[in-house]
């Protein structure tokens, strides 16, 4: 698998999605400074987490701009996979990549802590490692993570299989309670049509090894390498 | 563009007493122009000069095999073998943050990152000690709230995981919050920087963010009483870019993999005038600075303001001579300003220029020698009686705990917490809510462990024990986890110095913190000293923070607090609860906040901790949880609530309210397999260490002698409920 | 020319920030506050000096960054 | 009556917000930029109606929560 990570000035979780990956699948992602225009051949790119220009305006909107989501664009067009990770979640719906935005959390502070997601659809190279229906247990850490679209969107998502996690609580039921941050129905993470590009809020990269408390994050990775090797 | 004539006003605004303007006068030869005056003042303020404390400091153990560099420097270094070493620092800032909670505490965190990375380091970790006034204080909330966003918004923008900390409420914060924000680095060792500039001709760098009107006069501010007319000087507050500090790390690092820097340090209080100051002081040489090529992001600034702002986000380097383009590459690409601004001379004076002219002349070591260095006097404290379990009264232990486990004091501190990105980066393998954070050193299965700790209370009824109590208390809290205690970094807090009674808590409490250090091989390699807390005449609690950290040589090895499984042998080692005086039980149950505090017995300490971590170390130990506040039932019903299994404990002893929260020092409570029980008391018995069998874990509650279960549900409830209900 | 540019959220889109500045607002003792809504408010000097050509930059400024035309509606005032 | 309230940072406080839109603006091409703020922008319905008293009102509001005295002017603009 060819894979790449994106670095924003501001991105901080870069490193931990090239851990994770080389971890996981053996091959170590190229890192590829915002300013290089041109992508070499991938399989899979990451925009990863983190606060690409301060996240100031808003999360993810000047990174959105930047030449070298163009070429991601580009790429995701012909089909390869891009993976947005929380900030990186935040860039694709800037971008236009996916549906929506991402808003102040409901209770406007930051908010690290591991959450329970309900694997929505095992149909995509990111989620076919998952059982739909599985909880997982993957953190988030974000302060604009609260996933708002119309109504017409969001039924669209849910009528074309597009949305991928959803908060739940441990029996695997998408409640208010379990929602961190008042997302639309408790959406975490969403495909685009093609399924070929994801963003999420959660982090998979972090619970991908047992000494940092779990691996739930783990099979993305694996399911993405198997699929594109 | 006149200058202000120098009146005795003007001197007096500068805090400089006549004595001190004398001494000006004498070493310029001449009197000095307002810039030269706004040096002087800041030179020798309270905040860089530490004019009351040095003859104190100077007195505590700095040195150990494995320091590599002691107090001095931007921070201190300690040796983590395999080329590595560990660089670590605490710095307070609690004037600001009182005034802006926010920006405050947010600017705060920027700047003890900035004193890390400075040496070369990667900053791995952060760390907050917060003081606040009593919960029902008016402002409190909002101080909480803003302190606790600030610091969140700056850590996380920038990426470094803030692992652990302390949050206490006193009424005597209500006017003099507590900021204390700690950072720990990794670098190598053939790549550490210092300060000390070199080299005659050598061009002086000045990179990261512009210059304005920020916070000029600063570090005076932190030097004086504070009193209710300080919101006029509210301008002073800076306001933080944690982006462009994180862009600052990077291409700092990116430019310390090259040969191109000969010294750096950070414009931290004092700006400008500081940083350069003491890279010439340190070097024995002169510096010449055309102040017109200094960046600025206002117009009309004066050589007095751009000596003095404290703008946020600004380095200056000395480089070697050739070296120049590399660098303006490296902050090129990282868009950030970079102008060469002078260059090292050899007259030992600093000359500023600007216009062309020649606007400050100063005499570097002259100035720096002539620093005041008071020996304040001071009183001891009085001796407090002994508090006798006897005259106590006693209530139902169930009912004790809850309010102890739910209440401000004793809750849990996730509310703040989760606030913070404690995980980025990968490598928090402790994450807060144990004893001491643990973060593994990237690429490697060692570890960091890290604390904070010091218990105000104690130091207030006896400085000497209290400062003890304080090195002892990070020592256990990381050798409760299974690391190697390596060195601290120290806070002190305290009232004001001109106060004979505020003096002799500073002395006592360095007295008995130096005792601990040397009793512990636990040396202090830096450290900050913020004096003056005090509003309206009231002093803050003594506070001296202690921010220690310990090396894991394997990240597998360490333990948590909660239990591991139902069935486990409960062990207490260290001797029975006994001591009431200034206990969580006396303040919070008996409403009493009285008694000497619980002495502490450094033999005993050392010999206990030595004797737990060596079991963690071989595997022996499933969960660890050192005896502090509420002493051996809150802490047994914090590894409960980590763990959700409960636990039956026996007590002995003549008053079992002192035996479940008598504070005495120097105790854990292990959790093994039953299988090694048995063994370890043996071990205990043998190595001269109390210990004996102190219940099994398993059930949902928490039950005494067999007795009165309370629910490990209920005390979660009341554990976790108290913050955000406070909050709202 | 300085342009004062307003973002607000579109109608429908849930504002948490006014939603908790309205409730700090009651529970400050502030009584009879009918709703609350919050925005942004950025002030830019452009030396383009035709305010017609202003108004085109600054609008393709708003379309491009200042405002996510998802969630956001924008509104430019030129002065000078 | 409707309270329209702008916040802003006061002159020569560092305002990251803004100096950073400044800098996107100028990598997507926009030429001739000389400086960019950035504040908040609340808009609110209170029920007094005489605007006097409104206006005293909402300062007290801006003065107790809008606006963070220490480094934010604000201004009121009231209608209908
Ligand atoms: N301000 C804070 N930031 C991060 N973690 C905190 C903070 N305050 C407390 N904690 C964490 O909460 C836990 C309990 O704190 P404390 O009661 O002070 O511990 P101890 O008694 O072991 O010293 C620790 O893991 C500590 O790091
Ligand atoms: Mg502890």
């Amino acid at each position: 698998m060819k894979s790449a990570v994106i670095v924003f000035p501001g991105s901080n979780c870069d490193r931990d999605a090239a851990v994770a990956i080389t971890r996981v699948t053996g091959h170590a992602p190229r890192m590829i400074w915002h300013r290089d225009a041109d992508l070499p051949d991938l399989d899979l790119i990451v925009v990863p987490g983190g606060f690409s220009y301060g996240d100031y305006l808003r999360s993810g909107a000047m990174a959105a701009h930047s030449p070298i989501m163009a070429a991601v664009k580009a790429k995701a067009d012909k089909g390869v996979r891009v993976l947005g990770i929380c900030n990186g979640f935040q860039v694709l719906t800037e971008a236009g990549l996916l549906p929506g935005a991402l808003m102040r959390n409901q209770s406007l502070s930051f908010i690290c802590r591991d959450v329970l997601l309900r694997v929505e659809t095992s149909n995509s190279d990111f989620t076919s490692g998952y059982n739909a229906g599985q909880v997982v247990r993957i953190p988030v850490a974000h302060h604009d993570g609260c996933f708002f679209a119309d109504e017409a969107t969001l039924d669209r998502l849910e009528d074309e299989d597009r949305v991928a996690f959803r908060y739940c609580d441990a029996q695997g039921n998408p409640a208010d309670a379990a929602n961190p941050n008042g997302s639309r129905r408790n959406i975490a993470g969403i495909l685009n049509p093609g399924r070929n590009v994801l963003g999420m809020m959660p982090h998979p990269e972090r619970l991908a090894d047992p000494l940092l408390g779990g691996t739930d994050g783990a099979p993305m990775f694996r399911a993405l390498a198997a699929a594109l090797s | 563009m006149s200058e202000p004539a120098i009146t005795p006003e003007i001197v007096a605004e500068h805090g400089l007493s006549p004595d001190e303007y004398d001494r000006v006068l004498s070493i310029m030869g001449r009197a000095p122009n307002i810039t030269e005056l706004g040096i002087f003042s800041v030179m020798w303020s309270e905040h860089c000069s530490y004019k009351s404390s040095k003859k104190w400091l100077k007195t505590l153990p700095t040195k150990a095999p494995w320091v590599i560099c002691g107090p001095g420097e931007n921070a201190g270094v300690v040796d983590i073998g395999d080329g590595q070493a560990a660089i670590f620092k605490m710095e307070s800032h609690n004037h600001p943050s009182f005034i802006e909670p926010y920006q405050g505490a947010a600017t705060g965190v920027g700047g003890i990152l900035r004193d890390v990375f400075t040496m070369g380091a990667r900053p791995v970790a952060n760390l907050n000690a917060l003081r606040f006034g009593a919960p029902d204080h008016p402002k409190t909330r909002h101080l909480v709230a803003g302190v606790v966003a600030g610091i969140g918004g700056y850590g996380n923008c920038v990426g470094v995981p803030t692992v652990g900390g302390e949050v206490e409420f006193h009424p005597s914060y209500n006017g003099n919050i507590l900021v204390n924000a700690m950072t720990i680095g990794i670098a190598d060792t053939d790549k550490i920087f210092y300060s000390e500039a070199s080299g005659v001709g050598n061009p002086v760098v000045y990179v990261g963010s512009k210059t304005g009107r920020d916070g000029i006069h600063g570090a005076t501010m932190a030097s004086a009483e504070f009193s209710e007319d300080s919101e006029e000087k509210r301008p002073t507050v800076q306001v933080g870019d944690p982006f462009t500090e994180k862009l600052l790390i990077e291409a700092c690092l990116e430019l310390m993999a090259t040969d191109a820097i000969v010294a750096i340090q950070d414009m931290g209080a004092a700006g400008l005038t500081s940083s350069s100051f003491e890279m010439a002081s340190k070097g024995g040489l002169g510096v010449e600075i055309d102040l017109d090529r200094v960046p600025v992001r206002e117009t009309g600034m004066t050589p007095y303001e751009i000596m003095l702002s404290e703008s946020q986000e600004r380095m200056l380097m000395v480089l070697e001579p050739g070296k120049e383009d590399v660098a303006k590459a490296v902050f090129d690409k990282w868009e950030l300003d970079f102008s060469i601004i002078g260059r090292l001379t050899d007259t030992g004076r600093m000359v500023l220029t600007m216009g062309g002219k020649t606007v400050a002349d100063l005499p570097i070591d002259p100035l720096a020698q002539a620093a005041p260095e008071y020996d304040r006097p001071w009183t001891p404290g009085k001796k407090l009686p002994e508090i006798a379990a006897a005259e106590v009264p006693e209530r139902p232990w169930g009912e004790a705990l809850l309010t102890l486990v739910g209440g401000p004091q004793g809750s849990s501190r996730r509310w703040v917490w989760e606030q913070y990105d404690h995980m980025v980066m990968g490598d928090t393998v402790g994450r807060p809510g144990g004893d001491a954070a643990l973060v593994r050193i990237h690429g490697t299965k060692k570890g960091l462990a890290a604390t904070s700790d010091v218990t105000p209370r104690y130091v207030v009824a006896d400085a000497h024990q209290g400062g003890r109590q304080a090195v002892a208390e990070a020592w256990r809290n990381l050798t409760a986890v299974g690391a190697t205690p390596l060195a601290i970094t120290d806070n002190m807090n305290f009232g004001n110095p001109e106060r004979p009674a505020i003096m002799g808590q500073f002395v006592e409490a360095i007295k008995g913190m130096g005792e601990a250090c040397i009793a512990l091989d636990f040396p202090v390699v830096s450290g900050n000293v913020s004096l003056y807390n005090e509003t309206n005449g009231e002093a803050i609690l003594p506070t001296p923070t202690i921010g220690a950290i310990g090396l894991m040589p394997d990240v597998e090895q360490s333990v948590g607090i909660g239990f591991a499984a139902p069935g486990q042998a409960l062990l207490l080692i260290g001797p029975e609860g006994s001591w009431l005086g200034q206990s969580w039980y006396l303040a919070q149950v008996a409403n009493r906040a009285e008694g000497a505090p619980p002495p502490v017995d450094l033999a005993a300490e050392r010999r206990n901790g030595d004797f737990v971590r060596g079991l963690i170390r071989v595997g022996k130990v499933s969960a660890c949880h050192d005896l502090s506040d509420g002493g051996l039932l809150v802490a047994v019903a914090e590894m409960a609530m980590a763990s959700g299994i409960g636990a039956d404990v026996s007590a002995q002893g003549p008053h079992l309210h002192a035996a479940l929260f008598g504070e005495d020092q120097g105790r854990y409570v292990l959790a093994a397999d039953e299988a090694e029980a048995a063994g370890i008391l043996a071990a205990a018995a043998a190595a001269g260490v109390p210990a004996r069998r102190l219940g099994t874990t398993g059930g949902d509650a928490l039950s005494v002698n067999g007795k009165d279960a309370v629910k490990v549900a209920d005390l979660t409830a009341a554990h976790q409920g108290w913050f955000p209900a406070f909050m709202g | 020319m300085k342009a004062k540019v307003h973002v607000t959220l579109k109608p429908g889109v849930l504002d948490p920030q006014g939603k908790a500045v309205h409730h700090a607002l009651e529970s400050l003792g502030f009584a009879g506050i009918g709703g609350v809504r919050q925005g942004k408010y950025i002030e830019l000097d452009v030396a383009e000096t035709d305010p017609a050509k202003a108004k085109v930059q600054v609008e393709e400024m708003c379309k491009k960054l200042l405002a996510n035309t998802v969630i956001e509606n924008f509104a430019i005032d030129l002065e000078g």
